[in-house]
């Protein structure tokens, strides 16, 4: 627990670090998000009542869930009860048939552009080399060319890419097109991360050192984010707070707020609580009927 | 010149039309509208009728020439038809052993996109002197320009397999006869069939090409007959009725693939 | 495990253009063999020698024939793809547009072209207008069906990436659905230029008084095999060269998206 | 000078020589006429292309233009040029046709797209030979000759010149059965116009019919400057020899027909024959039947003397 | 351990009751493979110094193992390492460069035949409906029609496949394929199975899931298991004994023999023999520099 005020508190300390530097980002990227940073007020994105319906199927909701600023949150669900749907509705890519999204106290009617985000499907150009890909954020909002490659140059070295940046997306392999991808939602410095399953592609061993990569990058950043998955240990391993979804029509049944220190190592089972978030979650799961064991 | 070049679309749900009804419509009503405007745009801009029969003079032929149309029909589709079958019939064997045979496709397969690119409805008043008038040169034209995309794709369809689709057969214990017929030949259909409805048309292009060149019967014999007799609403009965006959057989085509294709459907 | 898949070990043999070139030289010979050997007259099948001679003797007339063939077929091709681009974005853009036309497009292609000759000669004559018409049409099909398979292609949520950076509908197009597309164009490109040498030719043969198809029209009505073989053996080589030529080009540009 | 298209029969030969030897002469240019010349697809096809106004003039068989006249196409036969057909059936010596009821049971190649269906049905039909008993092959112009010298066929239906001259090349002695000596005399290629055209500027079209029949004229008294003129400007026709004997042996003499006036009129006699004939082909002339059809009205005062 | 013990014990039970089944099985499939039943004698698979090159590049070996009758056995490593090619080479289905495979003692020269495989890309026949892919094994091996339907029906209800019979391959999602490739390789009763990666298109959730339903299904019959795979949690939950693989060119570095009870529940972090293996686990891939913590 004191691990965990700790941590906040640097959190923020870093926070009003960083803000000079998120509004310089801010000001010289397009569109029609509220700016994040105002007189100083606690900042968020909160989702009230959110559901969505394709056609007459019920994929979500309703849910309610919010994000503090500079807060890791984690969902965590079965296959198909609609966390990919949450995201790209929170994200104002999708209309929620019911509720609305809002971010900073404003209602978020457009997809939001002050947001990073990593597609499950990794959405990279396939024309484009993993560099130009990343680039792509430069291009069409428009920023300083120097300053974004250099980021992107950095992002590229933080996340074992080095090396890739003239290849397509063709020629990396599953785990490599996933970091590309979270390196374009990273390089223009967004105030909000979405991330849908980001380590989905990537085998067992890999998913462990880019769960440690990422704690380590986040550390230094402190965005909010929301992070999709289905592993009850990454969610615990990354997040400051992690919400578990229902079957399909996705509700939220649980929340824990994780107390672990960080940076977090990768094998948790040492911890005790780490065991004691597991077994709840598992429970959960259990008494959803995700799980049948006979 | 593969038609497999145009890939599958990818499904997404966009794409999914609700109902047959929802699905034809549209498109029948196009067809109806145009020829709404056909028939009385002729009176409108005052297009003459010896030059551009209204669709209703022309189609009114289908009822009182219906012998003749449908005889010359009927030859027009039997070369088609005999043509096309004989270019399958001896394309897709001829493309499987040059699929099979590395040294054989790499020997013969520029050679076949040689050919491919020839020209071919010109050669046919060499075909005429060739071999004579009456159903032969028709024939082999309608057979030599069907022949080339059904070879080239099945060459492309039997080649493209995956070979690790072997693995399966191979771990079974099956005979090279039950690997084709239960991996290669089923794999290979999807382009084949796309190869042979681009020969299809090439077919009835091909049979047209020699009637008119050398032919007593067929609808294209009877356009040029009509042309002489400069019945012009003849000739466009006899047109309308060559792409019926396009369609028609390619429509037929399209109901064999999806018979024999089911897990294609709802591509 | 994919390499095991790849036919690739096959390419890396002698070029594919000199095996082409040795094979025609053995039928060219086998040509030349037969014609002596079995008295085969020059009515019906000329020697190689005898067109050759033909061809040669008259190299200014041969060569305006061919330039001719050529302009026809980039101008039909020029136009085909001008009008065929827009409608096939249009069509895989606008719903409606595309559920009334796109079935009549794929009927219409398996209509035969040759049927509709006639009516395109009465009404605009013969020459350039007529004959790039008809090759323009064997380009549109081609080209606008692949053009709405590309743009149907793209999977929906790609536009989520841009649309999350703020991109408007131009950004959109120069993004996404241009360079996805473009493969696919780039196929209906190849084909179509295929088709539309062959088609050129035999447009020129009815509906034209100039180039190769013109030629072959003179030979017939001249009673003269050797100058019609002569005028499909140069088509022949035109279109070989056109093909090669457009996979060349095809190949440099998609290299981004293959290799 | 006036601008001016006129769309030839077919592609350059002696058909069109005159036209193209008086271009060759100047008498265009001289009369203010900037013409241009455009080869053709057949008679049927210049006939609609003349019909459809996409050229000034056409030179077309005189059927295919009152066929299509017949539809309601405004044509008219200006002057006819070969004044009558001497299209027939070719035969080969040894197994000749040469009355129309050996035409039974032979197979008879006839060319798609020819004007010659018409006449050959009217020759059947005059002579009481039954259509049903000859064994007809469309076969093209081209197609028919080696069919004919390898005796796969019996007979074929055309204008003796495109098949007695390649048989003769080889060797092959033949005979001819002219459909003219056999009831049906008909108004050959001419030249044809649209009467609205004629009517907007007569003076042009006067010109026009007088240059091109002195070209005849000029063709008739020299036959071989007029082939060299052909193929000086034409490299790809046929060769001068074959011109020669066809121009000299069967087209010349079809200028005028006994009887004829001079070059471009022919005698009265042989429209009323020509109309029976198309009269029974195409079911009914329509409007003013056959004398609707044509007119002599653009011939000039003095028609150039018969060869 | 007399947990280990007693399984051991059951395994060996199990096996002779099974005897005559495989019997009637093995003499109805067409084949090679030498017959795993014999004289009463130990009976396992034994590939010796297998190395296998593609051109001149070393993708395995050499290595040395081995499967006892009724045993399984994983094998975890890292991406790249050779695992499939060690399968495939194992199955007769790739030649190896150096070394060879007994089966039974005997040197096996063509493919296993008396085998059900799980390839890490399904392969399942586009053409054929799941339900078909199966029936696959029956039409070739020429077994009996209405036995096999049976076995195919049951195996597709253990699987969680019912309903999902007559769709296609391209209508099933990644995890559904996974599946009916796993009952295809299931159907004919094999004595040896190998699966590659076989959950390796499921979430973490579902895979939970399955490794129980596929330890239940493999207690009630106790073939010879060769399992290929990335996850640690997987290994140690399913296997009898595991391998774990060095980077390219892969060489078993390490045998851990896994003595826990079965069934093993969902969350394995209970027993503090699961910490202790994957600890060890963990720290022999930090040592092959798989992990790169920083
Ligand atoms: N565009 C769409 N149209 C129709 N149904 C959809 C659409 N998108 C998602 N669905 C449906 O909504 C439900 C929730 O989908 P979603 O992708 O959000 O699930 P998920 O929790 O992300 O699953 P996974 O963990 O497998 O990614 C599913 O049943 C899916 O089939
Ligand atoms: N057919 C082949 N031709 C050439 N190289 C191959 C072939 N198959 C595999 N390789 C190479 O051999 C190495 C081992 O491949 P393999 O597929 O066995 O690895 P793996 O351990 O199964 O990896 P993963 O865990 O990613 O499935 C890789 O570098 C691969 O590129
Ligand atoms: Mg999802
Ligand atoms: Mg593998």
């Amino acid at each position: 627990m004191a691990d965990a005020l700790e941590k906040r508190s640097v959190s923020i300390t870093r926070l009003s670090g960083n803000v000079p530097q998120i509004h310089t980002t801010a000001s010289t990227v397009k569109g029609t998000t509220p700016s994040l940073v105002e007189d100083g007020r606690r900042r968020f994105i909160a989702a009230s009542e959110l559901s969505k319906s394709f056609g007459g199927f019920q994929a979500l909701g309703p849910v309610n869930i919010h994000i503090e600023e500079g807060e890791f949150v984690s969902i965590l669900g079965p296959s198909g009860c609609g966390k990919s749907t949450l995201m790209l509705v929170v994200a104002g890519l999708l209309q929620p048939t019911k509720g609305h999204i809002e971010i900073n106290g404003r209602v978020l009617k457009r997809s939001m552009t002050d947001v990073g985000i990593v597609f499950q499907d990794h959405l990279l150009l396939e024309f484009r080399t993993a560099f130009e890909n990343v680039l792509l954020q430069q291009e069409i909002r428009g920023l300083d060319r120097n300053q974004i490659r250099k980021r992107a140059q950095e992002l590229f070295g933080k996340l074992g890419l080095s090396g890739a940046e003239s290849r397509y997306p063709r020629q990396l392999s599953g785990g490599m097109q996933q970091r590309v991808s979270i390196a374009r939602a990273l390089v223009h410095e967004p105030s909000v991360l979405l991330m849908d399953e980001p380590f989905g592609a990537l085998d067992a061993i890999s998913r462990t050192q880019i769960r440690h990569d990422l704690e380590a990058l986040w550390m230094e950043t402190r965005k909010s984010v929301l992070f999709i998955t289905h592993s009850i240990e990454e969610a615990i391993g990354l997040s400051d707070r992690v919400l578990v979804m229902s079957n399909s029509p996705g509700r939220v049944v649980e929340e824990i707020r994780i107390d672990l220190p960080r940076p977090r190592p990768a094998y948790l089972g040492q911890y005790p609580e780490f065991a004691k978030y597991a077994q709840q979650i598992y429970k959960t799961f259990e008494k959803l009927g995700v799980y049948q064991f006979k | 010149m593969l038609a497999t070049d145009v890939k599958s679309p990818t499904m997404s749900p966009q794409f999914h039309l609700s109902s047959p009804l929802a699905r034809f419509m549209p498109p029948v009503l196009v067809v109806i509208g145009s020829l709404i405007l056909w028939e009385f745009g002729s009176e409108w801009f005052e297009l003459p009728k010896y030059l551009l029969p209204a669709p209703s003079e022309f189609m009114n032929r289908f009822v009182t020439d219906r012998g003749v149309l449908a005889y010359n029909f009927s030859a027009t589709a039997y070369v088609v038809i005999l043509g096309f079958a004989i270019a399958t019939a001896i394309a897709i064997p001829l493309g499987l052993a040059i699929a099979s045979y590395p040294s054989l496709n790499h020997n013969l397969f520029p050679l076949i996109v040689f050919f491919e690119t020839i020209p071919k409805t010109i050669t046919a008043p060499l075909f005429v002197v060739w071999l004579g008038f009456g159903l032969s040169p028709r024939i082999a034209l309608t057979a030599v320009m069907t022949f080339f995309p059904i070879l080239l794709n099945s060459i492309a369809g039997f080649s493209a397999i995956n070979p690790r689709l072997n693995y399966i057969t191979r771990s079974m214990g099956a005979t090279p006869w039950q690997s084709f017929r239960f991996v290669r030949f089923p794999s290979a259909m999807p382009i084949i069939f796309a190869g042979m409805k681009m020969g299809m048309v090439y077919a009835v292009t091909g049979c047209v090409t020699a009637e008119f060149v050398g032919a007593n019967e067929g609808l294209a014999a009877l356009i040029l007959q009509a042309a002489d007799y400069m019945d012009v609403q003849l000739m466009f009965a006899a047109i309308f009725a060559t792409a019926m006959l396009g369609m028609l057989l390619t429509g037929i085509l399209l109901g064999v693939e999806r018979w024999l294709m089911p897990w294609r459907r709802d591509l | 495990m994919d390499e095991l898949a790849s036919p690739r070990g096959l390419r890396l043999r002698a070029p594919r253009s000199l095996v082409t070139g040795l094979w025609l030289l053995v039928l060219v010979a086998v040509w030349a063999v037969a014609v002596r050997v079995l008295k085969i007259s020059e009515f019906i099948l000329p020697s190689p020698g005898s067109v050759l001679e033909w061809i040669a003797t008259r190299p200014g007339y041969f060569l305006t024939a061919t330039l001719s063939t050529l302009r026809l077929t980039l101008v039909g091709f020029g136009v085909g793809i001008a009008v065929a681009i827009p409608v096939g974005f249009a069509l895989a853009k606008i719903r409606w547009l595309e559920r009334a036309l796109y079935p009549l497009i794929v009927f219409l292609q398996t209509m035969p072209l040759i049927t509709i000759v006639p009516v395109l000669v009465i009404w605009l004559g013969y020459g350039l207008t007529t004959t790039s018409i008809l090759v323009a049409f064997s380009v549109f099909f081609p080209v606008s069906v692949n053009t709405i398979l590309g743009v149907r292609s793209i999977p929906h949520n790609l536009f989520f990436v841009t649309r999350t950076m703020g991109a408007g509908p131009i950004q959109t197009f120069q993004y996404i659905d241009w360079p996805m597309a473009l493969p696919y164009l780039m196929s209906g490109f190849r084909i179509s230029l295929a088709v539309a040498i062959v088609v050129a030719v035999v447009s020129e043969f009815i509906a034209s008084n100039d180039g190769l198809g013109y030629v072959a029209l003179r030979g017939v009505r001249n009673r003269d095999t050797v100058q019609i073989v002569a005028a499909v053996l140069i088509a022949a080589a035109l279109g070989v060269i056109i093909n090669s030529a457009a996979q060349y080009i095809e190949q440099m540009i998609l290299k981004k998206y293959r290799e | 000078a006036e601008k001016m298209k006129v769309t030839l029969n077919w592609l350059p030969d002696n058909g069109s020589i005159g036209i193209i030897y008086a271009d060759a002469l100047g008498y265009y240019k001289d009369a203010g006429i900037d013409l241009d010349i455009e080869p053709g697809k057949g008679s049927g096809a210049t006939s609609q292309l003349v019909a459809g106004g996409s050229t000034d003039v056409g030179l077309a068989s005189a059927s295919s233009a009152i066929g299509i006249a017949s539809k309601g196409a405004p044509l008219k036969v200006i002057a006819p040029i070969y004044q009558v057909v001497d299209w027939g059936i070719t035969s080969l010596k040894d197994t000749p046709i040469t009355k129309p009821k050996d035409l039974e049971g032979k197979t008879i190649a006839l060319a798609p797209g020819a004007a010659d269906i018409p006449l050959f049905d009217t020759m059947l039909k005059l002579n009481g030979v039954d259509k049903s008993k000859v064994n007809i092959q469309m076969v093209s112009g081209a197609g028919g000759v080696p069919l004919l010298a390898e005796k796969q066929i019996d007979g074929i239906s055309a204008a003796p010149g495109d098949v007695m001259i390649p048989l003769a090349t080889k060797g092959i002695e033949a005979k001819q059965m002219f459909y003219k000596d056999w009831g049906a005399p008909l108004v050959g290629i001419s030249l044809i116009a649209r009467a609205d055209k004629l009517e907007q500027n007569p003076e042009l079209y006067k010109k026009f019919v007088d240059a091109t029949l002195k070209g005849y004229s000029e063709v008739a008294k020299h036959p071989s400057a007029a082939v060299d003129a052909l193929r000086e400007r034409y490299p790809d026709a046929a060769p001068k020899e074959e011109l020669m004997e066809e121009l000299t042996k069967f087209d010349i003499p079809l200028f005028c027909t006994a009887g004829a006036p001079g070059i471009g009129a022919v005698p009265a006699a042989t429209w009323t024959t020509t109309g029976e004939i198309l009269t029974a082909t195409f079911g009914s002339l329509g409007d003013g039947g056959i004398a609707a059809k044509h007119t002599e009205s653009y011939l000039p005062a003095q028609l150039p003397a018969c060869p």
